[in-house]
């Protein structure tokens, strides 16, 4: 048994570092560490500078343009980016859809849809949710009939993550309404400018629109873009959602996040004392490291069995459980640290080049929205109730 | 040992009620925090004729005279309706202030116009960390400098009472008007739907007339911010309440997986856990009620510092787990339970933390 | 509103305070303030005391001998008791079997046993839950055979605490095996002396002889030993369970443990300073205490409801749960209080007289054993789980 | 990285299991707890045949010099087990105290026979509170006076290594023959079902020549007892694991309302948060036993106190728990779990409790 990485590992991990000190413009490194709001030109700007590299596919085997990584480099890669300050790799093309693509689609669609991922070129947003299949997606209502060499579709999608940048949608439709709930369902992917597809914003409680419903109606959708077999998007949605949970704890974010937390507590002073050095407020912060400590190592036991082939299973449940309780304590503390200056709402300075008048820096203005935002790290990717109920069932056998 | 209330206390409590149900829907609340304004005057007018705004001013300037227990009432109202007017900081904390601390000609001044609407006062205490506030005595009077922050609807406010320190250590409160020489406000919303300001003050100059009290006030201020503690504690309960009664209603109504949500086990054992909280701190809120104006100091603060850690502790859970338990909805601002997570967020920060009140009780327990 | 005794309940509170000084026999009091183990003896000294004294029915009404006190007065009585250190009132016979008998015995019952209980002439103990039934306690299985003027009982009861004492048990027996689960079931008094009747100890994880088992071969019950009428027990049993929760939160008790708690955490010394003054020791105790704070006056605000015939109603389950979670919080914190002393297991230490080579005082030995007698607070009388349903059940209508 | 274990670690776990499998039942423990000696000479001579006592023994004293890795897996079936006989104390503990400090004369006299399973040596380190042994040098040699506390089978111990302050501050550790006069032992079972002893020492005195290492050996000390508590995480390890093993086969054949317990929702999140207390009380176990050997002592700290706050929290939460699914069955002495209950509670206070190592690694931050 050993913690450490292997020399080569070592070695890739400062070529990232290298990299990164390198490309990562400095205005969006800027932002991530302070917890800023990042536009669509600083998700699309990282895609482009890893692309030139040959890193656009992290998780992409070779023959697509991926890097072919192993699952330890991918994390390597990952978490060392997420510390260094960059982006998250909008997740719905690279992490979503494509692997789908790669595993289900034709030559044709291989061709036409993965490149415009790898390069940055193509947006896309995910079609699961509706408002009425949430936890329970095989209830999902949105129908497609087909017409010819179309597909006519109808209904409503919701939580649309970053839907508004969205050049494609692929979605969960019913082709087959008779059918039992998990049969009948296709997988489509629909251009996002298809008359009849409409973006409404939801606005979060942090006044934030990071999600969309996404309306349809009377879209016609060509019959090429169907992946796989009609009514077998069951089988697609379910390897879709395996593929999503890799990064699933979000190490790398949370050490991030963890040092930001430190520095706060460094500079924040009560009585005339640094807060870090409080012991009630000193216990929590320890707390939550030690927490991710144990995490770390039990994310690199999971991506260890699954290098050997042994599938990682539901013990994923247990990296997104503590993983969004770690993130959801970092950023609630970070609000503690900085006392009353918690309770200004600013937006604007979540935004590059805030210059307002309020003169505290940007640092206390940001863990509210930040806090507030990450409420949803316990609901969405599958309930924290929901990972607890697969690992009673999966792990336990209860 | 008596837990009902009066007549009169019941009959306070049910036009409040009465008067939001009618007057502050949800709607109507989101346009007043969308408004420029973020109060609505009509309101304001509303509340006063209903003699809530003289709750606690003295007989002799008109008021009902109440206490602490009259205003809890009126708060959890206030707390389930998510009002953002400045009653706590005007009508609780100002009035207090001034009837504590003014002389006769002051309350006069200030109290009548206060009780009937015509006046916002606001106590402006917090300060950003490391600063300041100096008051330096000049012929006839003071002048300040320092900075005070979040001072709740300070852009609407008429009058501004400001603490500060003298030379010689004495903390003093000081009527400033916002309007005059060398006062600026820096406007902002605050996360929970409500307004404050900085307040940067330069060389403003305080006639002695306008100072409330003498010699050091601090220990008035305490008194002061407690009654505004416990007041809090009462607007929490009716804010957690709501939570609660959303979280109810919602999970009774979603279904997924063939039945209502609110039929599996580990949700319906959440609730129960939010309902202790809830009631837990229905007990605390009497209890700062009651001890607000205590006259031992330390059997005050501790009673208080013990309210706002389990009214904190509840905040926490209780905003937290209404908001899981609505899954997405429960996260846009298009749900109630949004606004009563940020306005629990809020009310957990306010007149010191669940941290520092638990560290103030624990270092207590050696005293 | 206010909290306050009345002058009238304060004063009642000094008269129990001067009967606790003059009365309570000082090694039942040294034993109870120590966390030591009470013999038979102990508690019925104590009920012989307070019968003297015309206080030996607390709960009871006058016309049956008791002192007909308010349900405040009775609290008051109970926590002064409990702080000041006396042990608690055996409830078998006073508080469960007796409400049973007046509101359903006949005159002749009424007689028969209510008079002994007074006087501490006659202990009792329960014969409800069996093997196969605890929680869901209308699965019982124990058999009553009418058998001309006799029941023939056979059947096995568990956890029936202290009946090694006991003279009288009663039981729950089915006298209709063929009704639903909940008909059928009769409630029987049987005394102890019986052939057929057998206690074997279950030895818990404290080592103590506390609880039993009770089996019962062929008993032969006189029937006007039957309460009420036959299969009509289910309705005498939620009657008593009912009757069993008041003073559930055991306030007075926790009080008592928790000046204990701080009295310890003064004496232990680390570092050169009293525990309590370690900043992390310090606000665990200060948690409890404010949690028991909030629940006392919880508990008058259910009194206070009582007392105007408001029914308690469920509120009973929150003094259940956060009474046990209080109780057992503070016992673990004097555990960690008395560091590694908590590990020596001297059950001798546990009762009067020890005088071993040991030199630790009795106060380092006995938290760990009440700590483990203790876990059994969140599971008997309906466990805290059973009681999250019956919040969410009858309160929350889910 | 690699979690992978090698082949002989992987063997050496599986034999030590087998081993307990066959020789160490439930029914047989409690026999070996009940008895007076409090242990097994049968299974000592079983786990020595093994050569599982000279794990940690250095080959020139015909020891397997294997590490903290191996010591976790062993322990970790020891865990699992409930094993009660002082393996830790004599083949972790005091073994790697004459490994690091013993001179060779000192190793080849205590280490060859402690593998061979013929002599049974301990630490003796923890005091009272307030309690400091002290060691006066007279000619040749040191007298030693005070009083160490729980040290586990001191009555069965051929050998007493006790920790004592000189007058110069130096800490030493000086070999006891328990059987010397002016050695005293009050002899008590543990509440997990071992034994140990008070050592009162009075004008004991140790030869030059049993005096381990040179000045003050503190550090190593802290060394010593390091390796202890990665050995201690892993036997944990096994204990947690068949506590939840042991709560799952419980709640899945235990019927109430119908249907077996383990299928309440409530119940069924419960034991997922014992499983991920379990899983992740593993990777710091893991860690312990990567960090118990590295030379950077405050590197070794953190990771060491790391790992004791998160298996000392599994073993709270899950030794609760896991009585508490058990109902009434769990407080009994008839079923492992109130064994495994026990032992866990010991677990958290040995080496440090969880608040003690929390506060030391709080304390790093600003270090």
């Amino acid at each position: 048994m050993d913690l450490s990485f292997t020399a080569e590992d070592q070695a890739f991990r400062e070529e990232v570092q290298a990299f990164l000190r390198d490309h990562l413009p400095a205005g969006v490194r800027h932002k991530v560490l302070n917890g800023m709001h990042l536009e669509r030109d600083d998700y699309l700007a990282w895609q482009h500078a890893l692309h030139a590299r040959g890193w656009g596919g992290p998780s992409w085997p070779e023959k697509f343009g991926g890097t072919g990584w192993s699952p330890v480099q991918q994390y390597i890669f990952d978490s060392t980016c997420s510390e260094a300050g960059a982006p998250r790799l909008v997740p719905f093309g690279l992490k979503m859809v494509a692997p789908v693509i790669m595993a289900y689609g034709n030559e044709a669609q291989h061709k036409r849809f993965l490149p415009p991922i790898l390069a940055g070129e193509e947006w896309w947003c995910q079609g699961y949710s509706e408002p009425g299949a949430g936890s329970d997606l095989a209830s999902l209502k949105a129908r497609a009939v087909r017409d010819g060499d179309h597909y006519v579709v109808n209904g409503q999608k919701t939580w649309t993550t970053l839907g508004q940048y969205a050049d494609w949608i692929f979605c969960l439709v019913r082709t087959d309404p008779e059918a039992k709930p998990q049969r009948g369902i296709s997988f489509l992917l629909i251009d996002m400018k298809t008359p009849g597809v409409t973006v409404r914003p939801i606005i979060t409680m942090d006044g934030a629109h990071e999600v969309n419903e996404v309306w349809l109606e009377d879209v016609r959708v060509p019959v090429e873009n169907l992946i796989g077999e009609e009514n077998k998007g069951w089988t697609y949605a379910k390897f879709l959602l395996g593929h999503e949970r890799t990064n699933i704890a979000g190490i790398g974010i949370a050490k991030r996040e963890l040092a930001r937390l430190k520095r706060l507590a460094l500079t924040e002073v009560r009585e005339g004392r640094p807060l870090l050095e409080d012991p009630l407020f000193a216990v929590q912060v320890a707390r939550l490291e030690i927490e991710l400590t144990a995490l770390e190592i039990t994310n690199l036991r999971v991506l260890s069995a699954e290098a050997e082939n042994r599938a990682p299973g539901p013990e994923a449940s247990i990296l997104k459980i503590k993983g969004s309780e770690i993130q959801q304590g970092i950023l609630e503390l970070m609000t503690e640290a900085v006392g009353l200056q918690a309770l200004p709402y600013r937006r604007e300075a979540m935004g590059a080049g805030y210059q307002g008048d309020y003169p505290v820096e940007g640092h206390a203005l940001t863990p509210t929205m930040q806090y507030l935002n990450l409420r949803k790290l316990s609901i969405y990717g599958g309930s924290n109730e929901i990972q607890r109920d697969i690992i009673s069932q999966m792990i336990l056998g209860l | 040992m008596d837990f009902t209330f009066t007549d009169e206390q019941t009959m306070l409590f049910d036009m409040t009620t009465r008067y939001l149900g009618n007057e502050y829907g949800f709607e109507k609340r989101a346009s007043i925090i969308a408004s420029d304004a973020g109060m609505s005057e009509a309101v304001w007018r509303g509340i006063a004729d209903l003699g809530l705004l003289a709750l606690l001013v003295p007989e002799e300037n008109g008021g009902a005279a109440a206490g602490p227990v009259e205003t809890m009432l009126v708060m959890s109202a206030f707390g389930k309706a998510l009002l953002v007017e400045p009653y706590l900081a005007s009508a609780v904390v100002a009035t207090s202030a001034i009837a504590r601390l003014g002389d006769a000609r002051q309350r006069e001044t200030w109290l009548e116009p206060m009780g009937a609407g015509d006046l916002i006062a606001i106590v402006a205490h917090d300060e950003p960390h490391g600063g300041a506030t100096r008051a330096t005595a000049v012929g006839g009077g003071f002048l300040l400098d320092g900075r005070k922050t979040m001072v709740a609807h300070a852009g609407r406010a008429g009058l501004l009472l400001v603490s500060a320190r003298s030379d010689d250590g004495a903390v003093g409160l000081f009527a400033v008007d916002p309007a005059q020489p060398g006062v600026k406000l820096v406007t902002y919303p605050t996360v929970d739907g409500g307004r404050a300001a900085d307040v940067v003050l330069s060389q403003v100059h305080v006639a002695d007339a306008n100072r409330l009290g003498a010699g050091d006030v601090s220990e008035d201020l305490a008194a002061i911010l407690d009654i505004g503690l416990a007041a809090l504690c009462g607007e929490a309960l009716g804010v957690l309440q709501r939570s609660l009664d959303a979280t109810i209603e919602y999970t009774r109504t979603r279904k997924q997986f063939g039945q209502p949500i609110g039929k599996f086990q580990a949700l319906r054992h959440r609730m129960a856990d939010m309902l202790i909280h809830v009631e837990q701190s229905r007990s605390m809120a009497y209890l700062a009620a009651v001890r607000a104006d205590e006259a031992d100091v330390a059997v005050r603060e501790r009673a208080l510092s013990a309210a706002k850690v389990v009214v904190g502790e509840a905040c926490r859970f209780v905003g937290q787990q209404a908001v899981q338990l609505h899954g997405g909805m429960g996260v846009t601002d298009e749900l109630d339970v949004s606004h009563c997570f940020k306005r629990l967020f809020a009310i957990e920060k306010t007149f010191g933390s669940t941290r520092e009140h638990l560290s103030r009780f624990s270092r207590a327990l050696v005293a």
